[in-house]
């Protein structure tokens, strides 16, 4: 394993504490424990968005800390969820009373920890709601499993969420908008390499030279099956086509493209997957509004991607455009 | 015989150790159908634990399983630590505030930890979790109890039926947990979380003075 | 090798058509000759910037074209400059009649080339003038060689050129401005890995589980020497001094403090080196005003990262701080 | 004996399959000391000029030479780009429009190429370049004319000077062109400009009617 860091132990602490030095205009950073505010919260009246999640995944969530978007983030140890007793005191320090959401991807340990967080945060009088994201369409969704994970379409949800909490919504109507996206957006990842998390030293698998994983979550955690190599097109429409399907998008419609890299992809091979994806898109009579292309949810320096769509409407069309400023999404300021 | 602070210390401190010697094993059991950290989280979590132990010393069990209940709360994070967390939380609130414990208590505490997993997690008998340790345990201890014995046998046959109901897991299919996303692949593979369960109670038996390896 | 594409002799073309089709509102693509304009070129009275150079650095330069930024970029084949036939009607296409400054990274094949489209332009009537980005002070600069490389310092040249051009700088002025930043700007790399050029099938260098390559390019060529594996902190500390002693820094400057990762590198660790650079600067009593954090100038999927660092003055802080918009690089508006 | 269009067009077209053959041979030594793109440049450079062979075929050497001239200014990029073509624009330019050329016609086209290539890249003698391929080339080039000899035999010396400075170019360090960055590492490799260079004139001898590998 070689990797730019000091130690296994202290990789999330020197990451969040460089992030906290390279964007201390738009972030502050807490230690002890640890956890990202946005500069100047809480924001009078304004509802605060606080999502989080184990570490490996940047720039999710802090990256997406700042106007328009999240009010706080807290990293947990590298693909651990962080626990009650970062949570709640995130959830504090940008509650303005206007209430807190928190945006969780749905993992078992993720949604335990805000779960255990919110109870508390609301026994200390603050209005706490929680949304979940399950956008993974790798993953069986039934009542009797854990459910399907939050992966890429988490940061549509929060730069959305962001702009309807930025405009003034309240608390309800902010939870409202993130139910909604979390409704329309769908996501399939291809792995073509694993991670090496770096308090386990080896990699979360090995991949023959010929050998690609489809159906991967952002843990490193093996996908639902493992194929012969590909051509990237050919990827492209296993990827699309169950996310097409399961959203049951009809030509005409509006959508939000979003490919993104897991981390050691170059950008170059995203936007080939985008070219086919786009294609197939167009050859469905499906619009694409608006794209999204980059590593934004990523699984430390695994190579591969995901594809994710997300149904459009003018408001969330809107709420997409509306500005944004944070280290790692920005427009309109 | 009864079992007092000295005991619940021993047992947890015996426990970070298995967490420590366990960790690279529980990583890898978690590599294979997670995501490599279980491991790492409990050993960290139980290295908090024996700092708040050193910082407060407890003068009941039920107060150390309960200083342990929030350090592994605050410190383990993932899945495990809200369910260990809860587990020992309920343990603690079962034992009261009693100097010593019976057998009796012992079983209770056990099966209030077990309730407490299954209340914050929903997992059923043979989804291949942490369930599928501590729920045999529970009924093991509860029939010593019956036929009588006393603590030291309790937490023994706890132990070793726990250490039966982890390696139960292996052929199973998850439906809970980070495995569920492997479907039919998680089969074949021992569910971390169980494995910890048998290590932790193992260390509950031999902190009463049960030989180790006793059963074998 | 194991890449998201269809075909290695594809590669440049199919990614540049999915860029284009990701990025419609900002950049329109043409192909044979294949290079990337900004929508709208030629922006009327204004100075046009023209960059260009092999594929495989993404986002450089395509990435970077748009408001503020690059009027044109064109890309070669990966690893390879860019042909005359490419440069010239990129050249033409968005001169306004105000001239066009080329931007070219100092290697012997991106000069030839652009030098001769130069020439070929400027027959044709086009003011054309050249500014030569040689950064990296891993190679030693002297008169008997081809003279230090142009790396990450690129991007810091091309936005605040950019700026100058924006605000009306008549074409001798940008060439001022530009060159004013290749004399503050320096850089040095350092890999974990080596990087697979599609048409190659094989690793560009090989790399010991413990070994790594200290002032590497971004072609995937072997550095300066190979070292055991060090913790971030001290490769940080190897590839800052010396760029602080070329540049010769002194306490109570400014600069702008630049991480860039090669491709591979997860964002995380590259916060961790920068935590250590920007500790180092403080004990030298230099301040960091303004940093760049990412994957800007890359080699593929290589990992590791390059420091660059860029010394300050009010004009240059200004016009990094004026507005851009480009799929890469975008604030301000 | 004079060489005539025929001779030309072979050249090239001799020069197209041996770039392509090679073409992982060339990517391999700019791996080792550059940045593995050679051999792909040079075999996609060769099959633009076989493409404007077949569409407008040329009626003069001259002719033949400036159209591979313009083809591998717009196909190759990178450094062989801009100087290969600089070596066939001067070649052609000094041939001229003569149909049939003559020893010393010849000469003088390898002369105009090499001073191209200078000029262009300013690279000396042993700095591990092209030229250390180009430049033997046109000594023995001259030396054969000199010594009365005919066109073929004037190429053949070239050829074979040249494959012999490729092999010199091994223990130098480079001080020219992407491998000057890794300073004395360089040494130990060929050049793949000057194994280029040295195939490109094998195939002009050969062409000629000179036997292949016959100076071995
Ligand atoms: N719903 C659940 N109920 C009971 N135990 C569970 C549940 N989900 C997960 N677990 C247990 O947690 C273990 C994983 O813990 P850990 O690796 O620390 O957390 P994470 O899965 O968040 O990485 C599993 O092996 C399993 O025993
Ligand atoms: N200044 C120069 N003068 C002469 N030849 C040069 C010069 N620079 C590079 N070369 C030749 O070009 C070859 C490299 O060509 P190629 O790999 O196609 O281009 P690049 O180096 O741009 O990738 C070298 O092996 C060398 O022979
Ligand atoms: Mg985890
Ligand atoms: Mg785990
Ligand atoms: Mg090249
Ligand atoms: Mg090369």
């Amino acid at each position: 394993m070689k990797k730019l860091i000091n130690d296994p132990r202290s990789v999330v602490d020197e990451s969040v504490e460089g992030f906290g030095m390279a964007h201390a205009e738009l972030v502050d950073v807490h230690t002890d424990p640890i956890f990202v505010v946005r500069k100047g919260a809480p924001v009078a009246g304004k509802v605060a968005l606080v999502s989080g999640g184990g570490s490996g995944h940047e720039p999710l969530h802090a990256g997406f800390v700042g106007h328009g978007m999240l009010d706080a983030a807290v990293p947990g140890a590298v693909f651990t969820s962080p626990t009650p007793d970062q949570i709640i005191p995130a959830t504090a320090a940008v509650d303005s009373g206007a209430g807190v959401l928190h945006i969780v991807k749905n993992y078992t340990g993720d949604v335990l920890n805000f779960e255990t967080a919110a109870e508390m945060a609301q026994a200390e009088g603050i209005s706490v709601r929680t949304v979940l994201v399950n956008d993974d369409v790798a993953v069986e969704d039934s009542l009797y499993t854990a459910g399907r994970r939050g992966v890429g379409g988490t940061v549509l949800v929060e730069k959305i969420a962001g702009a309807a909490a930025e405009r003034g919504d309240s608390l309800d109507a902010v939870a409202g908008v993130a139910e909604g996206v979390v409704r329309n957006v769908r996501t399939m990842g291809v792995a073509l390499s694993g991670c090496t998390v770096p308090h386990a030293g080896v990699p979360s698998f090995e991949l023959a030279d010929d050998e690609i994983e489809i159906g991967i979550g952002i843990h490193g955690e093996p996908g639902r099956h493992r194929i012969a190599m590909e051509s990237a097109d050919a990827i492209t429409g296993r990827l699309l086509d169950p996310v097409l399907d399961d959203l049951a998008i009809r030509a005409g419609e509006e959508v939000l493209l979003f490919v993104n890299g897991m981390g050691g992809t170059p950008l170059s091979e995203l936007y080939i997957v985008y070219r086919r994806a786009a294609q197939i898109l167009a050859e469905r009579g499906v619009k694409v509004e608006r794209s999204l292309v980059g590593n934004y949810v990523t699984s430390l320096e695994m190579q591969g991607c995901s594809i994710s769509v997300l149904r459009l409407d003018d408001e969330l069309t809107a709420l997409w455009d509306a500005p944004v400023h944070t280290p790692a999404l920005r427009w309109g300021m | 015989m009864r079992l007092g602070v000295d005991w619940a210390v021993q047992w947890l401190t015996l426990s970070a150790r298995l967490m420590s010697e366990h960790r690279e094993e529980l990583i890898a059991l978690d590599r294979a159908i997670g995501d490599s950290d279980h491991g790492e989280n409990m050993d960290r979590g139980f290295q908090a634990v024996m700092e708040k132990l050193a910082q407060t010393p407890p003068e009941t069990p039920g107060a150390a399983l309960k200083l342990a209940a929030m350090a592994l709360m605050s410190k383990v994070g993932g899945a495990a630590g809200p369910l260990y967390g809860t587990a020992y939380l309920r343990a603690a609130t079962a034992l009261g505030e009693s100097a010593e414990i019976d057998a009796a208590a012992l079983a209770g505490a056990l099966t209030a930890a077990r309730d407490g997993i299954v209340a914050r997690g929903k997992a059923a008998l043979g989804d291949k979790t942490m369930v599928d340790a501590w729920s045999p345990a529970v009924e093991a201890a509860d029939e010593v109890l019956v036929a009588g014995g006393d603590a030291v046998a309790v937490l023994a046959a706890a132990a070793e039926a726990a250490e039966v109901g982890a390696v139960t897991t292996d052929p199973l299919v998850a439906r809970k947990g980070r495995a569920s996303y492997l479907g039919e692949r998680s089969a074949g593979h021992r569910d971390p979380g169980a494995a910890s369960s048998a290590l932790l109670l193992r260390a509950a038996a031999t902190a009463a003075g049960f030989p180790e390896g006793a059963a074998e």
